[in-house]
């Protein structure tokens, strides 16, 4: 068996083998995520200077969607500002809600669009971008179940 | 009421049941469907369906509310399914047998109609740590509106009821104590006519909530002894939105109405409504009449069937999935109680529940992931998940080895 | 969501409709079926018998519940038919929508979730003399626990809602006041934005009872501009065992949970539970998945007739018939209201209401008889029963020669 | 249109032309039968001498197939006990039920059997029996509304 609907290579890949896994050295920004019906819970932990992401650093008990977005993330962010984050978390919910085939800026997390075909798992992917953006806030908890 | 339902049948033949249910027949993903998840809902057989159908085509009309010949079909049709119903969980009569939405709404009623207006501070209600939020939430309710608490009897690690434990709990300041009759996660049969003698001695009031019971084996409230018993329509190849609440008839009575409206009243003034007798005090409203329709059709199949025929049936599968599933790498079955019933929980080290159920799904297998409703349990496993396939009759050996080969499969793709 | 759904449609053929509904083929009493009971239960095109018919075949699973492809098709479907119906009765969206059993369950929601927590001793309750007992008892079971009285705002002899004396009622101690839309029994529509918009000035919550007017004609939540607005499924096509309960969002977020168990929960914890968010917060356990599915349906189909063509339609039939049994020696009509819905009740000197609709049935025809759940409305006019015929548009005006005709040789034999 | 399902003849001619209608003269036994939920209601008076009915009357506001069985009933009642007059409800009981075809001590009674394939009229019919019933064991008030 190999990649199959949602768990592509580079999914598989980053759920094996996730990069940017553990906490950073103070000062960071840190939130929690948690989708407590499902069970996901992870944390992300990021420096920035400049308004831009200059580290970042994730742990957690997730499952495989939820991890490989997290840690496909972390190449995302770097660099990146705020606003330009959301506007990507935004773009992000639309590729996976199969607004939209591809979004050249997300790279890799393209790879989820498949997701589209698999709105429970939404959330797994969502979870990430909504602890990141927390973070980002100076929110310390974030959640992407049972939107308010 | 007293006819030998539950007998086996030398003829019960499960490649002719599982030919009753057009869904099983069913492709998910380009591959046909496995249906793993009867604990959560059951399927339905044809004659359910035909019965739904034909009510709206032929007979439908309100109930108890008009003299015209439609109506009187309803009456009678809805009526009949309460019989039906009644005599197949072994109550005393129909008007023991209150008709719900399902066990939810049943342990409601009992919560605030039976709990509530008994319950002062400093008294406690009794539940297990294997219970689904139906038979958690709704006396923390009341609990808290009361100044009351909630206990919990603790489980073994083998998802066993600890009987001297719970039977210890029984102190006087207890008012009520809820039991599952079947965990919906572990498959873990509780040995209910022994925890309602206990309760009956202590005169507590003991509800069993028998959502994955009743669609599953033989079941007698009477001879169990408990006060009140929940169950629900959907689980057992009936409609949704059906179900039922049986109890003992001084219970019923000594309880005032809850849920206001049509059919539960003799007199309404405004200076003062007198009420109806048991069970209709406890239906307001146009009830779910197609719906209980199809379900008197879904206990008549069910006793076609022979509920003891679908007992020994639903062993032989667990059995045999058991055993297949012990050559998984890395699997743990999380429930191994003795003589469970056919649901099996499982976890796979480094994959995670709703990863390999989606897997699973787009092998064209369909297990449930996650807590089941059933946070309290997880917590005691120190789980946020588990995978659970839950068989019923109309399940084949042929799936379960699909199921295990492909559960193999998905393993090793995220391993 | 701004869709003129209510438009009028120059395609409207009553009788093409009629022929979409398969129970009114059959006989009764080897006459051809007149049913004239639509306010009681409507009758279900064969697209709504076939949407739970299909669903069972083919996307049966539970809801929210799972992640295999099953279970998302049962939830779209589930979330789906919520958003038609939000949609249908202008809903600003659909997390405003609670999906009960019915106008009931709908009620009781707002007694015993919004009004008990805030009633005290000397509060009181407004409603009306004409509401159905699914608009009494609720307030009369909370008010009771609480101290708290019911206050009636009279009608005239027509049958007619007095406003002033309503608005004048509307004092510092109401805690809420609910009024049906149309009543069940007279067929006044009642003044609800007035009524609505008296109330919002004093701070009153205002729930409708729209049981008799979603079927029958436009409704828009919004512009109504209550708080609550409650109706229910079998009467508007839909299957058995569905309904609603729309209510502002800042009413429903600050309501606590009132039934427990699964769906309506975030976290279960021992030591303290926390829920979810509207609407599920209110629907506990497994809904009726079918139900909705087929109630989603109805509402497309009353949406591809226009809502519009329906009032009109009916109003025809209410001249018509109206017009026709002035013609009955004896007969007198109860309600006389301008511009009522297409709903009958009448006496006939000399002639028992169960009687006539006895032998009414006898002649195919199906009216009801009795109390129509609304005894106070019967101690206003002093009878212990009336005759009620009720239109729909598939009902025509043949059938209402019939049964004038019917009527009158049912007189005289009993005269 | 002539007779028609529990309308019989003597059905509708014993409710137009109600046979001992009225109240006794002390001293006499009474009850009142009420369907509150259909609206009917009615007063039975007996006399009894020597365990037996010797006199009879009704009176009140119901519906033809009330008023009929209660004014055939008082043809029944008359010279009959208590014990007797059981017997025969039960008898009734299971005539309108369609558990028998005809009961020769029934009488003109026997008419109303046609109300087996009309349940919800039944209580109507056994409404007056019941309220005889109380009466003669001096009880008050009688229904046949929902059986407890
Ligand atoms: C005006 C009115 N309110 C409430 C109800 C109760 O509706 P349901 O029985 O579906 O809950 C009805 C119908 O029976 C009605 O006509
Ligand atoms: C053990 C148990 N109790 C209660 C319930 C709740 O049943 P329902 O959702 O039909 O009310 C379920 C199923 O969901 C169950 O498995």
């Amino acid at each position: 068996m190999s990649a199959i609907g949602p768990y592509r290579d580079i999914v598989l890949d980053h759920h094996r083998a996730p990069r940017r896994l553990g906490r950073l050295a103070p000062p960071a920004q840190a939130a929690e995520g948690v989708n407590a019906l499902c069970g996901d819970r992870l944390r992300i932990e990021v420096r920035v200077e400049q308004d831009r992401v200059t580290a970042y650093a994730f742990e957690g008990e997730c499952c495989a969607i939820a991890t490989a977005t997290a840690s496909l993330l972390g190449d995302l962010a770097l660099g990146r500002g705020r606003d330009d984050l959301a506007l990507l978390e935004r773009g992000f919910a639309t590729l996976i809600g199969g607004g939209i085939a591809e979004i050249a800026e997300l790279g890799a997390l393209n790879a989820l669009s498949e997701l589209a075909r698999y709105p429970a798992r939404r959330k797994c992917a969502l979870l990430p971008f909504a602890t990141l953006s927390a973070a980002l806030r100076g929110e310390s908890r974030a959640t992407t179940e049972l939107p308010a | 009421m007293n006819a030998p339902l539950h007998e086996t049948s030398p003829t019960f033949d499960p490649l002719r049941a599982r030919a009753d249910f057009p869904l099983l027949t069913r492709s998910v993903h380009g591959k046909p469907l496995v249906y793993f998840d009867s604990a959560n809902t059951s399927q339905k057989p044809a004659v359910v369906i035909e019965a739904v159908d034909r009510f709206y085509r032929q007979h439908n009309a309100n109930v108890a509310r008009a003299v015209h010949a439609l109506s009187e079909e309803a009456t009678t049709a809805y009526e009949g399914a309460r019989a039906a119903l009644a005599r197949f969980i072994g109550a005393g009569s129909p008007g023991e047998l209150v008709l719900t939405s399902g066990t939810t709404m049943a342990i409601n009623l009992v919560a605030y109609s039976n709990l509530q207006p008994r319950l002062q501070p400093g008294d406690t209600v009794l539940v297990t740590q294997m219970e689904h939020h139906a038979n958690i939430v709704p006396w923390q309710l009341v609990c808290a509106r009361s100044g009351a608490t909630l206990k919990v009897a603790p489980i073994s690690e083998r998802g066993e009821l600890i009987v001297e434990r719970f039977v210890e709990l029984l102190t006087p300041e207890v008012r009520l104590a809820g039991v599952t009759h079947v965990s919906n996660v572990l498959g873990t049969v509780n040995p209910v006519r022994e925890l309602a003698h206990e309760c009956r001695r202590r005169g507590i009031p003991l509800l069993v909530d028998g959502s994955q019971a009743v669609p599953h084996m033989p079941v007698d409230v009477q001879s169990i002894g408990c006060d009140f018993y929940a169950f629900t329509g959907h689980k057992m190849c009936g409609p949704t939105g059906t179900g039922g609440l049986w109890a003992r008839r001084e219970r019923l009575e000594s309880m005032p109405p809850f849920f206001g409206g049509g059919e539960m009243i003799r007199e309404v003034r405004f200076a003062g409504t007198t009420f109806a007798d048991p069970p209709h005090r406890f239906e307001a409203g146009t009830p779910n009449i197609a719906g209980f329709v199809g379900l008197g059709a879904a206990v008549q199949y069910l006793e076609g069937l022979g509920m003891a025929n679908v007992l020994a049936r639903e062993r032989e599968l667990l059995a045999y999935a058991t055993d297949a599933l012990h050559s998984v790498p890395g699997l743990r079955i999380v429930g191994e109680a003795s003589g469970k019933a056919a649901i099996i929980s499982f976890l796979v080290a480094g994959a995670h529940a709703h990863d390999l159920a989606t897997l699973l799904d787009l092998e064209g297998i369909a297990v449930r992931s996650g807590h089941h409703c059933a946070h309290p349990l997880m917590q005691f496993y120190g789980v946020p998940a588990t995978c659970r396939a839950s068989f019923a009759f109309y399940n084949t050996t042929d799936e379960i080895d699909r199921f295990v080969a492909a559960l193999d499969k998905v393993r090793r793709l995220l391993a």
